[in-house]
């Protein structure tokens, strides 16, 4: 057991038990968000492991998840974009007791406060890691695997408040 | 001889990725012609390879054998009833291929070589089976020809029952699956191997048999047994075969739930039979007790369905408890017995279903009732059901009739009666829709409420036939001689027997042949079917009367959730019936 | 069926099954233990043949015959979503209707796009190496592809995957690897042996023997499979409509 | 500890079990299949671990520098992954098919198949 | 103390895979589901099996949500249209 290792399971388990509260409970444009937190919170899990059982070549599990994490976030914002599209203006509309209870977490701008933790935590640990790891090829790796985190992340988060507004049947 | 063995999976496997590959580019004839004729060179090698099969061929794919610590490989094994059931899986594959020859319809466009190719990956995964001598390998050929299997159950997809049918299939079996996979991890876990004979003796290295062994064997068995059918695990089998479309019954109802019952015998021969396995009397009483459950609830729903291909279904699941108690009883002969009844049935289940196929393009349906006197002028098909109704009965000197008077004599006592009873009902339904169907004998009878019906199903084929076309009629006819066969050539009986004996059983020979007690219960088990028929088609509501098996008829619901809880029920009972031998022991 | 009597007899089941699994875990060697004979020899036995990837020596050496399985039931499984997804007779198809996306979405699928590609390109090639292999990559690949559904619509996507020619390379991926087994028969040593070919050196791309074309074949029909599959489903939601009034 | 992961796999082998015999949507029941499955991964790999070892992948770790834990449960679960992903397919096409023809994902309003 | 991660991540895929069972809706089990598969990619991560926590990534966090969810789809429409033509 060393920092590394303990970091990682401070990190996953403050944050999975986050997502799985908030994928379980609420509706649907708060499950996504949490659903995407998944990727922001496990994939600095990943790289923290790698460094903690000082194993470069699990760094490739991390860059996946950065990969494929806002890939499946996608997914979920685009073919769920009529219930999305449903939830907002219902909970800004219809029902003010509504918005009192889940608006402030999910809908609207205040999902980008989770979106913006987490690319600073994922911003954190990369720059950790790389002070770690020294420069080099892996150190790109890094760089690339953190780009993509964040950068995935952002534009999720973009999806997900109204990037496929206009998506009806394609 | 023995670097062949893969060839009896990786042929057919290379035929079906070729037929895919070109399948847009060919007529429809050229990819029939080649799925029959890989098919049927398939078939020539598993011949060959069984020919030269004692003593058993063992192969060690990639090469690796095994040195002093053991091998790293997976090893194939080709003994007498390994090839003996790839041989049988590869000729039935042949005779559906045949039998869809031309009228089967609709490929989907552009897609020619689709249902042959499906049907050879089905056969390289039933003969990859067979073969398997690693738990893992079974484990992945499991799973291909069920991933087939839901496939070609569900190929006609604007029947609404026949989806249906698939999906519950798939469920269950692939639940089965999972439990048997389950399974294997506990033994690696305890043995640290995955070939069949190293997990045997890992298990007895490590002492007298445990909570773990009786668990793996649980699971293991789950596994299998949803494959072959046995009650509780059986709910899925007439959902799929009765919607399947005909070519395909004809297969999963001849080899594939037979391979169930193989692969426990094969299991059970080869990892848990030692001290450090389960006691004979465990697995005795739990294959005896669910075999003749499942014989009798199999017989039982047989008889009173209407829905034609699914009384030939039950009459798969009667069947597949006699085999399980005939295995159960573990007895050389047995053993004997029950290839032989296996090899007759797979013939003449085939057969049938072939016929009823028949009968669907036709006239539309397979339905008893609304077929009545019909199909009068089938006089070819009359016979050929007729027939089939009797060697399914066990009339001799029918492959089936041999098999079963020797399990018959090895399981002994009250279990004959079993044998006589369920082959009887089963036998004797399939004579009664003989009687209403082709002779228009008796008075039309009531539907019941909670029941298939099997009327306005679409045909297989482009439009409703007005004639049977030849093929259809010359594929029934050959199975139904081939069953014949099995029983009148002399010295097949010696020669199935000797490489069962040689596999299993520790070499111990035991001779398969007729003998008079058996010929006499085999004509007793016809007469009490012809009785039984004549009986339902005088007097429908006395024997016939749908309600009275309304209860048991209630259990077959269709849901599939229901089908999930009986399976978990099976495990604990197979639990239960094998726990008294671990703590006797 | 009644709903009670389905949660009676599970309830008896599930307990049967929990009894079982519980008392078997406690006979289970405790986790973490240290004898793993199988694994032992197999790690030797892809040193042996100079395979950095222990798994993928496993999945393609030693054990490639069960890949082989696992190959075909990926290829009867696309088979089968081919023909359980075809058009039936009272379907047809409507045009896809263009899709509208945020610009910063589009602009980040194509980016990302390929990225993926090639990253699936590396995950396959460096497969004997590191983490990775075939199975891995492929999927990677061929989900990179549908970046193009998500950034753009279905007709972008459509443009660029002609079906045939993947349905194709599936199943020529597959004779490729039957073949590459067969070989070995025909030389005269076994069914997928690992023997022709110079192992190269220790951690490099060309190491191995017949693993990185195995591996290769892998790659190629996970891809092209993942693809078909997706398409098959695709055109469900997206294209095929049943007839109104049928 | 020594027995956690192992009681894990049979409480998800379980839990998804439960979920598909009270299943009330075809689409939800597949789902739970792929939740039973996930059980047989945690089995095997639990199986195969070894206190203290690392990944048998030696492309950044010289041989027999530190103990590995076991390679071959590892190439079984990626079998059965594939495997996991391909029947999952599978029953989803079915489950399409059957909305289409019966008009419901609901198994408590499939009525076809009886008796 | 050396576990204590192992014992986290199997904890993440015990709970998410009861919510997977729990969550009857099938767009929300979807979501759930591809939770269960990134806790999974974890769980195998700590257990040292890198390659098949690629798999499960691959297959669990794009593949098999984007399947169920064109399934969902499909099937919303069929009802849709169904209802039209009642």
């Amino acid at each position: 057991m060393n920092g590394w290792i303990l970091a990682a399971t401070v990190v996953l388990a403050g944050g999975g038990a986050a997502v799985l509260w908030g994928v379980t409970s609420g509706p649907m444009s708060r499950r996504v968000v949490a659903q995407n937190l998944a990727t922001s919170v496990a994939c600095p899990a990943l790289l923290l492991l790698a460094q903690g059982y000082d194993r470069p070549a699990y760094v490739d599990l991390a860059l996946l998840m950065a990969l494929l994490g806002p890939i499946g976030t996608l997914v979920f914002a685009r073919l769920l974009a009529v219930d999305l599209a449903g939830d907002r203006p219902r909970a800004g509309r219809e029902s003010p007791a509504c918005r009192a209870n889940d608006g402030n977490f999910a809908s609207g701008p205040a999902a980008w406060g989770p979106t913006w933790a987490a690319a600073a935590l994922g911003a954190g640990v990369v720059v950790a890691v790389c002070v770690a790891t020294g420069p080099g090829r892996a150190m790109v790796k890094l760089l690339v695997t953190g780009a993509l985190l964040i950068g995935g992340n952002v534009i999720a988060s973009r999806a997900l408040s109204g990037g496929f507004e206009g998506v009806r049947g394609g | 001889m023995h670097h062949l063995l893969p060839l009896l999976v990786a042929v057919p496997l290379l035929g079906a990725a070729l037929l895919v590959a070109m399948g847009r580019f060919v007529p429809r004839a050229a990819a029939e012609i080649t799925g029959c004729a890989v098919s049927g060179g398939t078939a020539a090698l598993a011949l060959v390879l069984l020919l030269n099969s004692s003593p058993p061929l063992v192969e060690w794919a990639g090469g690796r054998r095994p040195t002093s610590g053991g091998s790293v490989g997976i090893v194939l094994v080709g003994d007498g009833p390994a090839l003996g059931m790839a041989m049988l899986a590869s000729l039935l594959t042949l005779a559906a291929l045949a039998y869809s020859w031309r009228y089967f319809d609709e490929p989907p466009r552009g897609h020619a070589g689709s249902f042959p190719a499906l049907m050879l990956v089905f056969q390289g995964a039933m003969c990859g089976f067979a073969i398997a001598g690693d738990l893992f390998n079974a484990f992945v050929f499991f799973e291909l020809m069920s991933v087939v299997a839901y496939a070609l159950t569900g190929y006609r997809i604007d029947e609404a029952k026949a989806v249906q049918g698939a999906l519950t299939f798939g469920v269950v079996n692939s639940l089965g699956a999972y439990a048997l996979l389950m399974g294997i991890g506990l033994l690696y876990a305890r043995t640290g191997e995955l070939a069949m004979t190293r997990i045997g003796r890992g298990l007895d290295a490590h002492g007298a048999p445990d909570a773990l062994v009786l668990a793996s064997f649980v699971l293991v068995l789950t596994g299998l047994l949803v494959k072959a059918a046995a009650v509780p695990f059986h709910f899925w089998l007439p959902d799929a075969h009765a919607v399947a479309p005909t070519p395909v019954c004809m297969l999963l109802s001849g080899v594939m739930v037979e391979l169930g019952s193989y692969g426990v015998w094969r299991v059970y021969g080869t990892v848990f039979a030692g001290p450090g396995g389960i006691p004979a009397a465990g697995l005795t009483r739990a294959l005896v007790t669910l075999g003749t459950l499942t014989a009798v609830t199999g017989a039982a729903m047989c008889w009173y369905q209407r829905h034609i291909k699914r009384l030939l279904a039950y009459s798969t699941v009667a069947h597949t408890g006699l085999f399980l108690v005939g295995l159960g009883v573990l007895i050389p002969e047995g053993d004997d017995g029950i290839a032989l009844y296996i090899l007759g049935h797979a013939g003449v289940k085939a057969a049938l279903f072939a016929c009823a196929g028949a009968l669907l393009d036709r006239y539309g349906s397979v339905d008893e009732h609304a077929l009545h006197g019909r199909a009068r002028e089938l006089g070819a098909f009359a016979v050929m059901f007729a027939v089939g109704g009797l060697a399914l009965a066990g009339l001799p000197p029918f492959g089936t009739a041999l098999g079963k008077a020797i399990a018959e004599e090895s399981v002994g006592g009250p279990l004959t009666v079993v044998f006589v009873g369920a082959s009887a009902v089963t036998g004797g339904a399939v004579l009664r829709v003989t009687a209403r169907v082709f002779l228009g004998l008796g008075p039309r009878p009531r539907d019941a409420e909670y029941e298939t019906s099997g009327s306005d199903e679409r045909p297989e084929t482009r439009g409703i036939l007005r004639r049977v076309p030849d093929s259809m009629t010359a594929v029934p006819a050959v199975l139904l001689a081939a069953a014949f066969a099995a029983g009148v050539v002399p010295g097949f009986g010696d020669l199935v027997s000797r490489s069962v004996n040689e596999a299993g059983s520790g070499g111990a020979h035991a001779s398969a042949h007729w003998t008079l007690a058996g010929v006499l219960l085999g004509l007793l088990s016809a007469l009490l079917a012809v009785a039984l028929a004549a009986l339902a088609v005088a007097r429908p509501g006395r024997v016939g009367a749908p309600d009275r098996a309304l209860p048991l008829r209630r259990l077959q619901s269709g849901h599939v959730g229901d089908y999930v809880a009986w399976l978990l029920v099976g495990a604990t009972a197979l639990g239960a019936l094998a726990l008294p031998g671990l703590l006797g022991g | 069926m009644s709903r009670r009597l389905r949660l009676w007899l599970l309830a008896v089941g599930g307990a049967g099954v929990t009894a079982l699994l519980v008392a078997a875990g406690l006979d289970l060697p405790s986790f973490g233990g240290p004898s793993h004979p199988y694994g032992d020899r197999a790690v030797r036995a892809s040193l042996a043949r100079h395979t950095a990837n222990t798994i993928a020596s496993v999945n393609f050496d030693q054990r490639a015959y069960d890949t082989l399985g696992e190959m075909g039931i990926l290829f009867a499984a696309v088979l089968g979503c081919v023909v359980l997804l075809r058009q039936a007779r009272d379907e047809h198809r409507a045009e896809p209707e263009p899709a509208e996306v945020a610009r910063p979405v589009r602009r980040y699928a194509l980016i990302v796009l390929p990225v993926a590609l090639v990253t699936g390109i590396y995950v396959v090639a460096h497969g004997q190496l590191s983490p990775g292999g075939g199975f891995q990559g492929g999927v990677v690949a061929a989900t990179a592809l549908h970046l193009l559904y998500l950034g753009a619509d279905y007709r972008a996507l459509e443009r660029v995957r002609p079906i045939g020619l993947f349905e194709a390379s599936d199943a020529l991926a597959v004779c490729a690897y039957l073949v590459l087994g067969l070989t070995g028969v025909l030389a005269g040593t076994a069914f997928l042996a690992n023997t022709l070919l110079p192992y190269g050196t220790f951690n490099t791309l060309a190491s191995g023997g017949i693993v990185p074309l195995l591996n290769a074949a892998v790659g190629v029909e996970v891809a092209s499979a993942v693809v078909v599959l997706l398409a098959g489903f695709l055109d469900q939601a997206v294209e095929i409509e049943e007839q109104q009034g049928s | 500890m020594h027995v956690l992961p192992y009681l894990v796999a049979a409480y998800i082998f379980l839990a998804g079990c439960y979920g598909l015999a009270t299943s009330r949507n075809l689409i939800h029941a597949v789902g739970c299949l792929a939740v039973c499955q996930s059980a047989t991964y945690v089995l095997l790999l639990a199986v195969g671990y070894r206190d203290g070892a690392t990944a048998p992948v030696f492309s950044d770790l010289k041989p027999g520098s530190r103990p590995v834990v076991d390679p071959v449960v590892q190439a079984l679960t990626l079998t059965d992954i594939v495997v996991g992903a391909t029947v999952t397919a599978m029953l989803l096409a079915l489950v399409l098919q059957i909305a289409k023809r019966h008009g419901t994902v609901d198994p408590d309003e499939l009525r076809e198949l009886r008796g | 103390m050396a576990d204590a991660v192992i014992v986290v991540a199997l904890l993440l895929v015990a709970g998410s895979a009861t919510a997977a069972v729990a969550v009857r809706d099938p767009a929300r089990q979807a979501l759930v589901l591809s939770v269960l598969g990134v806790a999974l990619a974890v769980l195998f991560t700590v257990l040292q099996a890198p390659d098949v926590g690629l798999s499960q990534l691959a297959v669990g966090s794009a593949l098999t949500p984007l399947l169920i969810m064109l399934a969902v789809r499909k099937v919303r429409r069929c009802g849709r249209t169904g209802d039209e033509t009642r």
